[in-house]
């Protein structure tokens, strides 16, 4: 028998607080140009290793020309739609490498940079932006989730999936993505208060980049920050400069640890911007400044991790160029492959809806097949 | 001057805010942005950021905010901005939404209307191509409208803001663009109403949505086959217009049902149902349907195979045992 | 000894949890209290409250969390406390859990089973008594199954956690209670197999769930007057069991269709028009349905007027044209 | 266009905190022996007039005593369920008078007391659980709406209506009432996100009376406190001792003053319990202990009130028997307009579906209307 009837101490749900709420100002080691702030990482957070730096910066690298080309190849018709996240690297690459390779990720739509970084096969990560399947990887053998659309809807599953793992006395952590829009979600409520109330291993990581499509963080929430959802559900949380990789990876690295310790989910709030508009079918001119998406280009999560390496020698000139010219020979064979129409296979229409299709779906199936030797 | 369906939709709504000023629309989206398909485009701007207004991003508040301003005065319009993201408003819609005036015994009346743009063709990734509307349609307590033309888009869009009850509008995003050459303000035929859009003796086919089209398509081309279809346009699910199809089938004979949905206990089964209740007597053939396949809507380059075409409408219509021998299609699942 | 099917469940689902590790059953209030229909009674004590636990009061978490589970190894199986309390899991369910295998290229399947008991006749109050399994059956990549008797509780529970997608077991209130005498464990026919629970030669009746009571009981007076009512326990609605329906009615020649839900658009109008399609030559009458009304499920003290019974199932066989004279009523919605 | 694209200051996003976090211990006025304790209402809030509190003494012990008659009915078979608030009077009868009639109420399922407290005929407040309709007061003239359910979905409605009604100028509040449990769903969330976003006046009173049905608090959330949840829509928040009527009032009348004055939204987490099972059908020995119940049965609201206004010579021994006797005469002939089977009126099923029935559904009321003939 529970008796949970008491409430808890005036110092438990003082500590709690302090324990609980995110710093008041965004987590930083790296000012705009790159340089070391004073009070880096606020003294709470330590420097990630430099070999995790200049990894971050290649794939940061890697990632904005994978990025760019999809962009392209969506303006020539070859994808059906792509969201970019361009001036997201520092999250997209970070939410890759504050994980082991067994560790689950929960991506969204725009997180086709993250997969690429991740390793993913371009090709198989574009899959479901190419319209050629709803997702072209093997979840299981990538440990990465399909890339979800319905806003929130992936946090549940993240949460469920980590404490399975734990369960199993695996050391399994899950990272999922969400937008600032996703955090309205009510399933982003509940992903939370599951993974709080059965101690998941999930880092929730809400990359704020200030737009759900047109719709300004402004008229999305009142709250004082994204990461003060936290303490809502006894995670604990922090906000951190998400153009800034040293303290996105910090901090990341920190919640990933805690969570793989037993320690429970933790909540990242990582504000950064969305440099493009939402989708190559959107016109960002109807809602926003020029000026304003200037204004955080000069915030530039690249060039200012590329400053900063450079400054302390971690990169030199070379490895700038080399690692420019991997993501050049990358993103021309990217686009060598898309050129190509996929392959079209009306089975497949069929094949997966169950693991053994009903008689009903074998003789629709026959129909379809029929039809098409009719028509041929 | 010809306008397209998304633009006869904006019209409607900029009509009926300026005749009533209880009228206002909001969901994702829909205010400086006008929409992602700018069905509400330049509205915030013209009549006020108050009148038309983006919320948080997430429908069953969206839906339930609307309930209450609903319960107090207003009349929202709101939208869900693919079909797919109604599934999160599900709760409100059916146990709330459908049954406030029920449940009030008709103290609170819900003068809401929901739009949900719906159906695929347009090259959508997952999610963003659902046929959803048997969903609704199984709902007590919610009308259905579905345009197929420009003018129904206005009409019953109109008709559904003044309507004192709940109404989902399906619009099919495929037709969004599609033009006709019309005068607005319009006014078709009420809610309750099938339309025919084009007469025929020999087999009555009933579709809505984008499946209308579809069927006028089959239909020019079986008339050079010499079988005149009469194509009706179910218009509004709910209520539904038995008599129309009734009178249409038992002048035909013969039925063929047309939608994008999955098969299996979409809107369609209900229309068999109903017309071999009613018809049972004229019907020369069974009633066959043309519907999406009971899989979940195939990615873009594999939509073409699962949306029904004109194709499929004229064979469905050629099993329909012209000569009165059995297509064997149908003795193979019954037993000698 | 008699049995209960609460109490088969019960055991379905203690069996299930022996044979396989992997096999977690959670929900509101499942654990200690044993679910307010008692099914998961002192599991959570005799298995371990690891296996058998108590859960944040949030459906969409529940179905989310357990897909989530079921990608990594688990077969969870979830209790809904009512039907209507599914909804808030709907886009879950709809977006999810039925589309991962698919989406995933059959990478991922999900051994997820969702136990919804549904259906009124228990003085439930406002939400407590709806029959929702139309809306499952219509979304493509869900199986949906519904006992009728304690033994296919037993039996299809235990299939239900065996398989490897996503089961909506929908569980009649009003038939927890129901006795047999069965030894446990028990295994009837498997999924997609309808069962005749009635063998007659005159009309093929359709039910399933609270409504093959209502048949069996239809078809005993129907035989006192001298007419024979096959009556078909459906048992599973996805997977459709066309073969023995077309069978018994092509042997009929008559059907009539019960369930407890609104009939417009639910699993009866499929019903119909598959039977409709498949045997239109064998049909003497059209094929007719006893069904809720098209309202929402009424309050206790109305619920006898609006649930299907005997006498509304015979009277419909009786409007099965026996004298091959078309019924007055279907000739008033034909025009002359 | 806007440009809400820059982070908040550091002391904003501080001071928010300080403005947005509940107290540390739930605010309180009386100690469990309706003794005034030394820092009475953490010295920030007034204590309310003495005519509401005698006046909430009288509502609390007629609110009492029909709940014990409704619960007494049910085991008679007169009502199909009841969910009692024994225990809870507090904070129903501060719900209740913390409002002007002009303001709206959002209770749930188990806010029966609430209703008759309000002023609603009890047999009209206890349609829903005799079974008889859904709904039986008319939520317009009450100013109520129904009783709802489904936990949680009331409080986009809430936010709505009186989002709506300041929209026209109009000074009303909404109070929603929601339970521990209804904490959880996604619509909670969902609703003090919109009610925060537009501002709207909604006073949110979670009663946390430990369990949800056999669920307690601690499956439920692993948050400091309920009242923690606020911040993360920005809306301000506070704990209160949900026995201690003194401190409900002080709390809420404050909180809806606030939302009255265009402040916005205000969440309320009251600390109460559950005495009597979650309904008749329920068996609690399943669930929790005794002692626990006994523990908190001394800590009864009512008593607790009744001794403090005692002491304070604002209440005398007539009074508390003059209100005795009148929760008596109210209960005795509640239970004899209970005692009549309600009316069965057939065609009202199909009457409300909508404003107009539909063709078909005048002809399944035709059905049924022939059948009844037929069967007399
Ligand atoms: C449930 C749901 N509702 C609506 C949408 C349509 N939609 C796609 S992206 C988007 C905006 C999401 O914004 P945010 O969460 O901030 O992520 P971002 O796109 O900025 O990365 C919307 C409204 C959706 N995908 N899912
Ligand atoms: C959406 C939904 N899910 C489940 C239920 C079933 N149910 C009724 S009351 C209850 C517990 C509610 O607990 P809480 O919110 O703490 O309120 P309390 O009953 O304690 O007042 C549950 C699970 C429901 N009514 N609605
Ligand atoms: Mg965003
Ligand atoms: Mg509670």
């Amino acid at each position: 028998m529970t008796t949970s009837a008491e409430l808890p101490a005036a110092e438990v749900v003082g500590s709690a607080a302090a324990r609980l709420l995110p710093a008041d100002t965004p987590i930083r080691f790296l000012d705009h140009d790159g340089r070391l702030v004073p009070d880096a990482g606020h003294g709470r957070y330590a420097m990630p290793r430099t070999e995790l730096l200049t990894e971050a910066y290649r794939r940061m690298v890697l990632g904005r020309r994978f990025d760019a080309q999809a962009t392209a190849l969506t303006k020539q018709g070859r994808l059906a739609v792509y969201p970019s996240s361009r001036g997201q690297e520092a999250c997209q690459i970070g939410g890759v490498l504050a994980l082991r390779d067994t560790d689950w990720m929960f991506p969204t739509y725009r997180e086709s940079m993250a997969l690429v970084a991740r390793g993913i096969d371009p090709v198989q990560a574009l899959t479901l932006l190419r319209g050629d399947w709803h997702c072209g990887y093997d979840p299981h053998l990538t440990h990465t989730a399909p890339q979800c659309t319905p806003l929130g809807t992936h946090l549940p599953h993240a949460a469920g999936l980590a404490y399975a793992a734990r369960r199993r006395g695996e050391d399994t952590v899950a990272l999922a993505f969400v937008g600032d829009g996703g955090t309205s979600e009510g399933d982003f409520h509940e992903g939370l208060n599951f993974a709080a109330v059965f101690r998941a291993p999930v880092v929730f990581l809400v990359q704020n980049n200030r737009y759900a499509i047109s719709v300004p963080l402004v008229k999305q929430t009142a709250a004082p920050s994204l990461a003060h959802k936290g303490i809502g559900y006894g995670v604990p949380s922090e906000q951190v400069d998400g153009n800034d990789t040293v303290a996105v990876l910090a901090v990341l690295c920190a919640a990933v640890e805690r969570a793989r310790n037993g320690h429970g989910p933790f909540l990242v709030e990582a504000h950064t911007y969305r440099i493009e508009p939402h989708t190559n079918a959107d016109d960002a001119s109807r809602y926003r400044d020029a000026a304003e998406v200037a204004a955080w280009q000069r915030r530039d999560p690249v060039a200012r991790l590329e400053s900063f390496l450079l400054a302390t020698g971690a990169l030199t000139d070379e490895d700038v160029g080399a690692a420019r010219e991997h993501a050049e020979a990358y993103a021309s064979q990217l686009r060598d492959r898309l050129l190509h129409d996929p392959e079209v296979d009306t089975g497949q229409l069929f094949e997966h809806v169950f693991a053994e299709p009903t008689p009903q779906l074998r003789e629709q199936r026959r129909w379809l097949e029929e039809e098409l030797r009719g028509e041929s | 001057m010809a306008i397209t369906m998304a633009q006869a939709l904006n019209t409607a709504l900029r009509d009926a805010m300026a005749d009533d000023e209880s009228v206002v629309v909001f969901g994702e989206d829909v205010g400086p942005l006008g929409g992602v398909f700018r069905v509400t485009d330049g509205i915030a701007r013209d009549l006020g950021d108050d009148r038309c207004f983006d919320t948080p991003l997430a429908e069953s508040g969206i839906v339930g905010f609307a309930l209450g301003m609903a319960m107090n005065g207003f009349r929202p319009v709101v939208e869900i901005q693919f079909d797919a993201f109604a599934y999160p408003a599900w709760e409100q819609l059916v146990s709330h939404v459908s049954r406030m005036r029920n449940r009030s015994r008709g103290a609170v009346g819900v003068p809401l209307v929901v739009r949900i743009p719906y159906g695929g063709g347009i090259g959508g990734v997952e999610h963003h191509s659902d046929s959803s509307e048997a969903y609704y349609v199984h709902t007590p307590g919610l009308k259905v409208v579905i345009p197929a033309t420009v003018p129904d888009a206005y009409s019953l869009l109109r008709e559904a803001i003044a309507d004192p009850d709940p109404v989902i509008v399906m619009e099919p995003k495929k037709l969004y663009w599609s033009k006709a050459d019309v005068a607005l303000p319009v006014r078709t035929a009420g809610f309750g109403n099938a339309e025919v859009r084009r007469p025929g003796d020999d087999v009555t086919v009933l579709a809505y949505g984008a499946a209308v089209p579809v069927a006028l398509e089959a239909a020019e081309v079986a008339s050079d086959r010499g079988r005149e279809l009469e194509v009706l346009d179910v218009r509004t699910l709910v209520p539904f217009d038995d008599q129309t199809v009734a009178e249409s089938v038992g002048k035909t004979g013969r039925c063929v049902v047309v939608h994008e949905a999955a098969g299996f206990a979409g809107v369609g089964a209900e229309m068999v149902a109903r017309v071999q209740e009613r018809c049972f007597h004229s019907l020369h053939a069974p009633v066959l349907r043309v519907t999406g396949f009971d899989i979940p809507y195939p990615p873009p380059i594999l939509e073409r195979f699962h949306l029904p075409n004109a194709d499929r409408v004229l064979a469905a219509i050629d099993r329909l045992q012209w000569d009165d021998q059995p297509d064997p299609r149908w003795l193979t699942e019954v037993p000698a």
